[in-house]
């Protein structure tokens, strides 16, 4: 097996540059995918990870050609099995990073099975969805995130099929760790890229990512600059839910029901509204959150889960050194006689 | 041959016959523990010298009904003082333990030969069950047969009144009492399975007990009544001396892979989805965490191929096995493979099909899917053993060709062969040699598509090695760099090349051997699991001084460098395949011969008579 | 295209029978599927469909075996695609009563993208997952529902993997319809069975499955009769959650999370309990039922969730009469000639 | 040939001469409009009478970044008085919008050949992303051609500068200016085009005016500028009268399927998951629900095919389609068909391979996996279009033969076929046979799996019909009832009863038909979209008297049944396949005969020339 490790001292000078790759970028200009290229690149010297244990592992779709433009080790294979190919490298090689970059259509169309299994394994994964509730790469087809009724080359008359909710699929899915953020809001986007590489399991970390070509604006109505703060909501860990350009609305728990309530002077205190815990072992709340949608709700952004659980891959290898404390190492010469043998002079 | 050992003096005592050859099928319902007392007749005949080979007949459900058709279970062992390559066409013996076993098997039994059935079981629900109008041990339809009637549910039930067991756990070792019986036919030692019951059952005193006394019961039974006018005895067969084991080939080839990654150094990494008659392989390996394996059970066949490339690209062994309808399902993630070359190996343990088919029976309908399931030129090597011992060989040789030159390689196997056992001659680890890993490490002269030009191979550069970091994918690569390129002369180039490489694998497949005639008269050729039959039918036909000659294929892509040269020497070519030609329309196409073939695809492996017969229609 | 309707009068006179085909069943004596297949064949006469217009799709495993031994239309297909059939089938004939039989392999394992799709697009079909915990057909390795630590033949040292819980995923996947049942009470399996024919959407039905070959008790210590009543919860539609042989427990709401009290004189007054309302849009609490697991709470069976969406395969039919209505009936001649033509003399 | 029509008194007065046939390559940034120049200089010489063809040349990438190589987007048009069956080997003009545009495309102009330049692009930057070191219009790299170059940007901003547009949107109509520049250059009416700009930006008048505007100004430019010292002509094809237009195979084959639907009066249900270059069929289908037909985007590729297959099992037309990735997805599905028997048409548009490959590149290289990619013996027929027009013909014959037969079909066409035009005959819908369903209605007489004995296709025997319940599935059937059966003579027999059904539909396939001689000689054979360049080619070399015959296979499974005996007549035959000699293997296998290969796999299609030269260099 390769050795993994160098000096620290080469890890330390890593820069942003060090994590750009030669190839030349080929997205449309304006497109999303190039923000969350760059806050990639910019969080990873701060993961103080040696760039050759990085893998960055994609499908196929506009977003899936990420891992060219990364200087590490990268995979483009085939649409919807990065997360098969993820879990294979990542429980034969626990010491890499890997990365996962999927589209709604890679990961939730032709992958939702993939998704499913290894959030339930908890494979020690970054999944990085680049949610753009459309088919780029094929010219701007439907995806499974697109909303009901949507006119495109293949749904001329609309669509009919009910969009999945990324968020609430992972949840479903036994996810330890669940995150959003947006394409347009940097600092956040790293924020979040940052959490997800340091939560141990599979980290799920949807991006509202913009495709200005086939389906421009589809966030603009809460994602937009003027209008983020009034209709997105930032979740903090132990903070109470406020938001708002005046952070004076806040979510209250009514039952089992969310409320937008007015906080402060006026309205109701700090102390009825909800506050947020994304330890919780119960996902029922984090359940919850993910179904909050513009315009009745604000968009929640933000930790909405992350909670600790053994992984795959380190209960696989627990298993092989427990193996080998409790019967020794394998002995080829002893398995090759089990059973009856006999002696033919 | 059959030779009088012992004239009996008194006519109450049997006499004891040498016999070269035996072959006796246990017939029985699922639940009667058929498989367990061929195992153990099996073993008994190894150890006391016997080349043996086997066959189990599984139903397809899981438990039809008891009593039922569907519900028989079969094992079939011949044992022999000859070397043998089959379980045998028909069995001289055949013991029913109900009348729905008799039904399903008695066809194959040769008038004259031996039948031992469980009268008890002979009951109007169990006939009907079998949908027998009347009785046949009553009716005189079985005239044809040395039928004997024992009543093995009632002296077993007897033999145990006192072992303090349940009814039904008594009736469970009606068994070992049957399987007594046939020890005692055939003069076997009690030892082996005596020493078997206690260690499976040393937990439980008293089961090891009740089937002990079961069994020896049974062979007590045919030592003191007359029922038996005589037994045999099958003397010890001149074999490679050594230390031998019985296997399957699943085993075999479970074990193959094992050694591979020894000797590679490498860890394994099998990622499958069960299925049968693949999902012994899973079973066995999952066994084998002590040696660093690591088993993944896949959500599907896709997830299991994909993480058997993962682990690939990060270094390690990735194998992932499957049936027919998986390896349809693998087809795209195969074709990456193709694309990023890097070392992978499939193994497929063929299947009845189309479709979900005949899962538990044996063909050779999956050449033509190994060879071109998957879109666009993607060539991929083909090993396929001939014997369920050479499974180990060819699971170590399809590592060899994939780690070498970076290719996927499919393994090729079937139902009969990861089934059926045979005795295995424990080879010595220490002398097989090394597999080199041989990975990357110089940044300075590192292209990740540039090629050996011994082997038009690639670098393995696989992470965590420090200036290496390259990406790879299903796009079209450019020669040398392995960047993206659409460019449409790259494109020719690398089809080519793709193809070259695989082709060029033809430098280490051994020429093909013949055993027979060097070139004249008529060649038998085969691949795979008929391997013991042709050869069967082969020495039989030269005893009879016809001019046949045979021989077999073990490296289906790249084929043998002389084969085509050898085919032409013949006056005819016979092509024995259990598919409608697959192999033959290969090798039709590729060398312009015009081989004859003798198909059947009817999930059972040829007997050797069929195989017989159309020799001798080729040569009379 | 075919009629699908018979004089009613012949639709009455069915009965069990009626719907009992010439094959012999072939499962292991003592297992579970009987009894599915029992209560199945049973409710069929109520449901007062023409018994040509039923069909059973199935895809490979023990319980995928079912359509054989009913006396409809049936198509026992391959492993995991059963829904997709069933898809293509009711979306091309409405008219049909579509069955899905299959299990936790069949369904979760292999086929969970097409269920994950198949109840996004609230497909009019009827689901009946049989869950057993195990692979029957192929002698006993785990399932995706399998309880971590599980030794089977494919996992001799114990799984590693955290089980997925069948109605999490539905909910998770906007399923319309989710209910659960235990193969050996069978008067409530029947219920459910009859609530799954009737709603209107993609009904998903969990019915717990013993397999007494490969996975013997695996639900006894809730399910066996002598502790079930103690054991299990009954949801029913508007009533509170009450359960335990003298009726004296119950499930109680605080904060987001459900505890269980004592009910009655020395415990709380019912009013404190937890109505069950099956028909929230907001599948938050379905969710949280979901999770509710034996020991720590009693197991809910009946219907968590029963709402209303358009189906899929209205909806496409819709769509075509609108276009029809709006621009015509469709003409060759008109497609042909599209675009600019010439003519040459 | 080329004739002067008019001798110009003036030297200012450019002359008017006639070709033949012409060929123009439009070649911009993905940005610039080059498709519909392109399209619309099609229409506009289709409607004038000529023969034509295209080839659209698409950047893999949705959008690289401007100027740059990648990003580079063609299309190619060419048209002629004669009949023509190719967009042509290399332009004869190229109209060049940027640097990187005539970086990419300059390499196949011939030395002599016009080349129009957008002067205005040519600046640093652009050069720069071109990877050009000096400028090509300045250091005289381009002395070869007959250069022209024109301030495109410059001179329609100037013409736009009254439209009230933004500067941008001004850019946007730079095609326009180009395309008038072609209209003059080969003296074409704007009649066409400007109709064309009404109905398209008829809602917004202000961009539909500046678009005429820019059209007229490059005409008027070409006409008054005298920088053309000469402008073409080329006259009116001799083409079978009657009514056409202009269609991509993708087109035609949505009709081709929704006609079927019309012919059998069953509904159409298309399941797919969008992939290139397949798409454009279910943007098609997906408008035409006026006709009933239903259109699902799946999930994925296997969802699509089981969609396409519950939709057959109740008895509306249950169609599939996709390329080469989504057919090894589909092969276990497609297995399934097989076995239950019941009319199925899967579609692979073939694209570039092994694995993603070149998504938008055309390639052959998919026929051994329609013929093999599925597990144990599961034929399917196949048949192939051999030009875009014929994709409606064979999308009806595929449906024919699958509802008549009760199979799985395939159609193969490719990526060349599927976005390459040319001129349509509208066909007349009432001449076109029927095609009957069929169903099975009557409970006394119904066995699912009984067989016509003229084509031995089992009923189809939908839900809804009474008394006719009855179960189907993966598992071998038995003869006659269908039943579940795992019997050896039944699983042998009903092998062979599918292979017969397939090698029957035979008698429905018409003889394979040989264009020149009879027999002796060289014979190219062809299948799919090389029959334009091949019958081009065997023209040619025919017109020079060498003895060359051509022949097109469009039925590949079952094959004429004369096809043996034809191929056997000739003294050489040569087959070329954008593969590597994937029919010829099927040939070579079955017949016995030497076939000789051309094969490229480029991603391209095969030039003309290359065709003649291999034919020069059998029969020279
Ligand atoms: C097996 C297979 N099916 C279909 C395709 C075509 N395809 C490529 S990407 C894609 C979907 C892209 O959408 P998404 O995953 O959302 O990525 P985006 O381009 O929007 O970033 C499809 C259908 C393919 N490459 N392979
Ligand atoms: C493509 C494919 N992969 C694998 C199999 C083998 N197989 C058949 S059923 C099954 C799982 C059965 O488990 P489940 O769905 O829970 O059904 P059960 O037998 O438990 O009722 C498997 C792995 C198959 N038939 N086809
Ligand atoms: S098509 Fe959309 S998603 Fe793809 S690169 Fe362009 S803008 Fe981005
Ligand atoms: S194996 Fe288990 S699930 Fe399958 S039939 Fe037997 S008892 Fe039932
Ligand atoms: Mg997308
Ligand atoms: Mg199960």
């Amino acid at each position: 097996m390769v050795t993994a490790n160098r000096n620290d001292s080469s890890v330390q000078v890593l820069s942003r540059k060090d994590f750009v790759s030669d190839q030349e970028v080929r997205w449309c200009p304006g497109c999303g995918d190039y923000s969350i290229l760059a806050q990639t690149q910019k969080v990873m010297p701060d993961l103080g990870i040696p760039r050759e244990n990085i893998v960055f592992i994609s499908g196929i779709g506009c977003s899936s050609r990420l891992p060219y433009y990364m200087n590490t080790y990268g995979f483009h294979s085939i649409h919807g099995r990065a997360p098969t190919i993820a879990t294979g490298l990542k429980a034969s090689r626990p010491e890499l990073s890997v990365w996962v970059v999927t589209g709604d259509g890679d990961a939730l169309s032709i992958g939702g099975n993939h998704i499913l299994h290894v959030l339930r394994r908890n494979v020690d994964l970054q999944i990085v969805l680049h949610n753009n509730e459309i088919y780029g790469l094929t010219k701007g087809q439907y995806s499974p995130t697109s909303e009901l009724g949507k006119r495109t080359k293949s749904s001329p008359y609309g669509t009919i099929d009910a969009p999945l909710h990324p968020l609430s699929v992972a949840i479903g899915a036994e996810a330890t760790f669940v995150a959003r953020a947006i394409d347009t809001d940097a600092h956040h986007l790293a924020t979040m890229l940052e959490r997800t590489a340091q939560h141990r399991g599979t980290s799920f970390l949807e991006v509202y990512q913009n495709c200005n070509i086939f389906n421009d604006g589809a966030f603009a109505g809460f994602a937009a600059k003027e209008v983020r703060a009034d209709r997105t909501i930032t979740l903090e860990h132990g903070k109470p839910m406020i938001f708002g350009k005046e952070r004076d609305k806040g979510l209250r728990l009514n039952g089992l029901h969310l409320e937008v309530v007015q906080v402060g002077v006026d309205g109701v205190p700090e102390g009825d509204l909800l506050v947020h815990d994304e330890t919780l072992e119960d996902p029922s709340i984090a359940f919850l959150l993910s179904r909050l949608a513009y315009p009745d709700y604000p968009v929640p952004i933000g930790v909405f889960r992350a909670v600790q659980r053994p992984t795959y891959d380190t209960m696989m290898t627990e298993q092989i050194e427990q193996a080998i404390a409790a019967e020794g190492p394998g002995d080829l010469r002893e398995i090759f006689h089990e059973g009856d043998t006999w002696t033919v002079e | 041959m059959t030779t009088l050992i012992k004239e009996s003096e008194q006519p109450d005592h049997p006499e004891l016959l040498e016999l070269d050859r035996v072959t006796i099928r246990f017939a029985g319902d699922s639940g009667d523990g058929m498989q367990l007392a061929g195992t153990q007749f099996t073993k008994t005949s190894a150890v006391a010298g016997n080349d043996i080979s086997t066959f189990p007949d599984i139903p397809a459900e899981i438990r039809a009904p008891q009593g039922s058709l569907p519900g028989v279970s079969g094992f079939q062992v011949s044992f022999s003082s000859q070397e043998i390559y089959t379980p045998g066409d028909a069995p001289d013996v055949l013991v029913a333990m109900n009348p729905a076993a008799l039904k399903t098997n008695i066809g194959d039994l040769p008038r004259g030969g031996i039948l031992v059935v469980n009268q008890d079981e002979f009951n109007d629900t169990n006939l009907r069950k079998a949908a027998y109008a009347t009785n046949p041990l009553e009716d005189g339809s079985l005239s044809a047969y040395r039928l004997f009637k024992v009543p093995i549910s009632t002296l077993n039930a007897r033999a145990l009144k006192d072992s303090g067991l349940t009814a039904v756990q008594i009736d469970r070792c009606k068994n070992m009492f049957a399987l007594g019986i046939m020890f005692w036919l055939y003069s076997r030692s009690l030892d082996t399975t005596l020493r078997w019951i206690d260690e499976k059952f040393g937990k439980n005193p008293g089961v090891a007990e009740a089937n002990k006394t079961s069994v020896k019961s049974g062979y007590y039974f045919g030592e003191t009544t007359e029922m038996f006018a005589t037994h045999y005895h099958v003397p010890k067969a001149k074999q490679q001396p050594g230390l031998y084991r019985n296997i399957t080939g699943n085993e075999a080839t479970a074990l193959g892979f094992l050694t591979a990654s020894k000797l590679a150094g490498l860890q394994l990494f099998y990622g499958s989805y069960p299925i049968t008659p693949a999902s012994d392989v899973l079973h066995e390996l999952s066994r084998f965490k002590r040696f660093g394996v690591k088993t993944f059970q896949a959500e599907d066949e896709i997830a299991a191929v994909g993480s058997a490339i993962g682990a690939a690209f990060g270094g390690s062994m990735g194998l992932t096995g499957t049936s027919g309808p998986g390896l349809a399902l693998k087809s795209e993630a195969i074709g990456l493979a193709v694309m990023v070359e890097l070392p992978l190996v499939i193994m497929n343990v063929q299947r009845g099909g189309p479709s979900t088919g005949l899962p538990t029976k044996t063909e050779q309908a999956d050449l033509l899917q190994a060879m071109f399931g998957r879109n666009g030129e993607s060539p991929v090597p083909i090993v396929a053993p001939a014997t369920a011992s050479d499974c180990f060989n060819m699971a170590i040789e399809a590592w060899r060709i994939a780690i070498k030159y970076r290719t996927p390689v499919i393994f090729l196997s079937d139902g009969y062969l990861g089934m059926g056992s045979e005795p295995w001659l424990i080879p010595d680890v220490g002398s097989l040699p090394k597999i080199e890993a041989n990975f990357a490490h110089d940044p300075a002269t590192f292209q990740p598509y540039a090629r050996d030009p011994q082997t038009l191979a690639r670098p393995w550069a696989v992470p965590g090695t420090p200036d290496l970091e390259h990406r790879i994918g299903g796009l079209e690569k450019a020669d040398i760099t392995g960047n993206v390129n659409y460019e449409p002369v790259n494109h020719n180039k690398m089809v080519h090349l793709r193809a070259a490489k695989i082709a060029g694998i033809v430098q280490d497949v051994p020429d093909i051997e013949v055993t027979g005639e060097a070139s004249g008269g008529l060649l038998v050729l085969g691949w795979g699991s008929t391997y013991g039959v042709i050869t069967t039918a082969v020495q039989r036909a030269r005893a009879e001084g016809k001019k046949v000659s045979g021989a077999h294929i073990r490296h289906l892509n790249p084929l043998p460098a002389n084969l085509g040269d050898v085919l032409k020497r013949y006056d005819t070519v016979l092509m024995p395949e259990m598919n409608l030609g697959q192999m033959r329309l290969l090798l039709r196409g590729r060398y312009l011969v015009d081989i004859i073939g003798l198909n059947k695809v009817s999930g059972r492996p040829f007997t050797i008579a069929e195989v017989e017969d159309k020799i001798a229609e080729l040569t009379g």
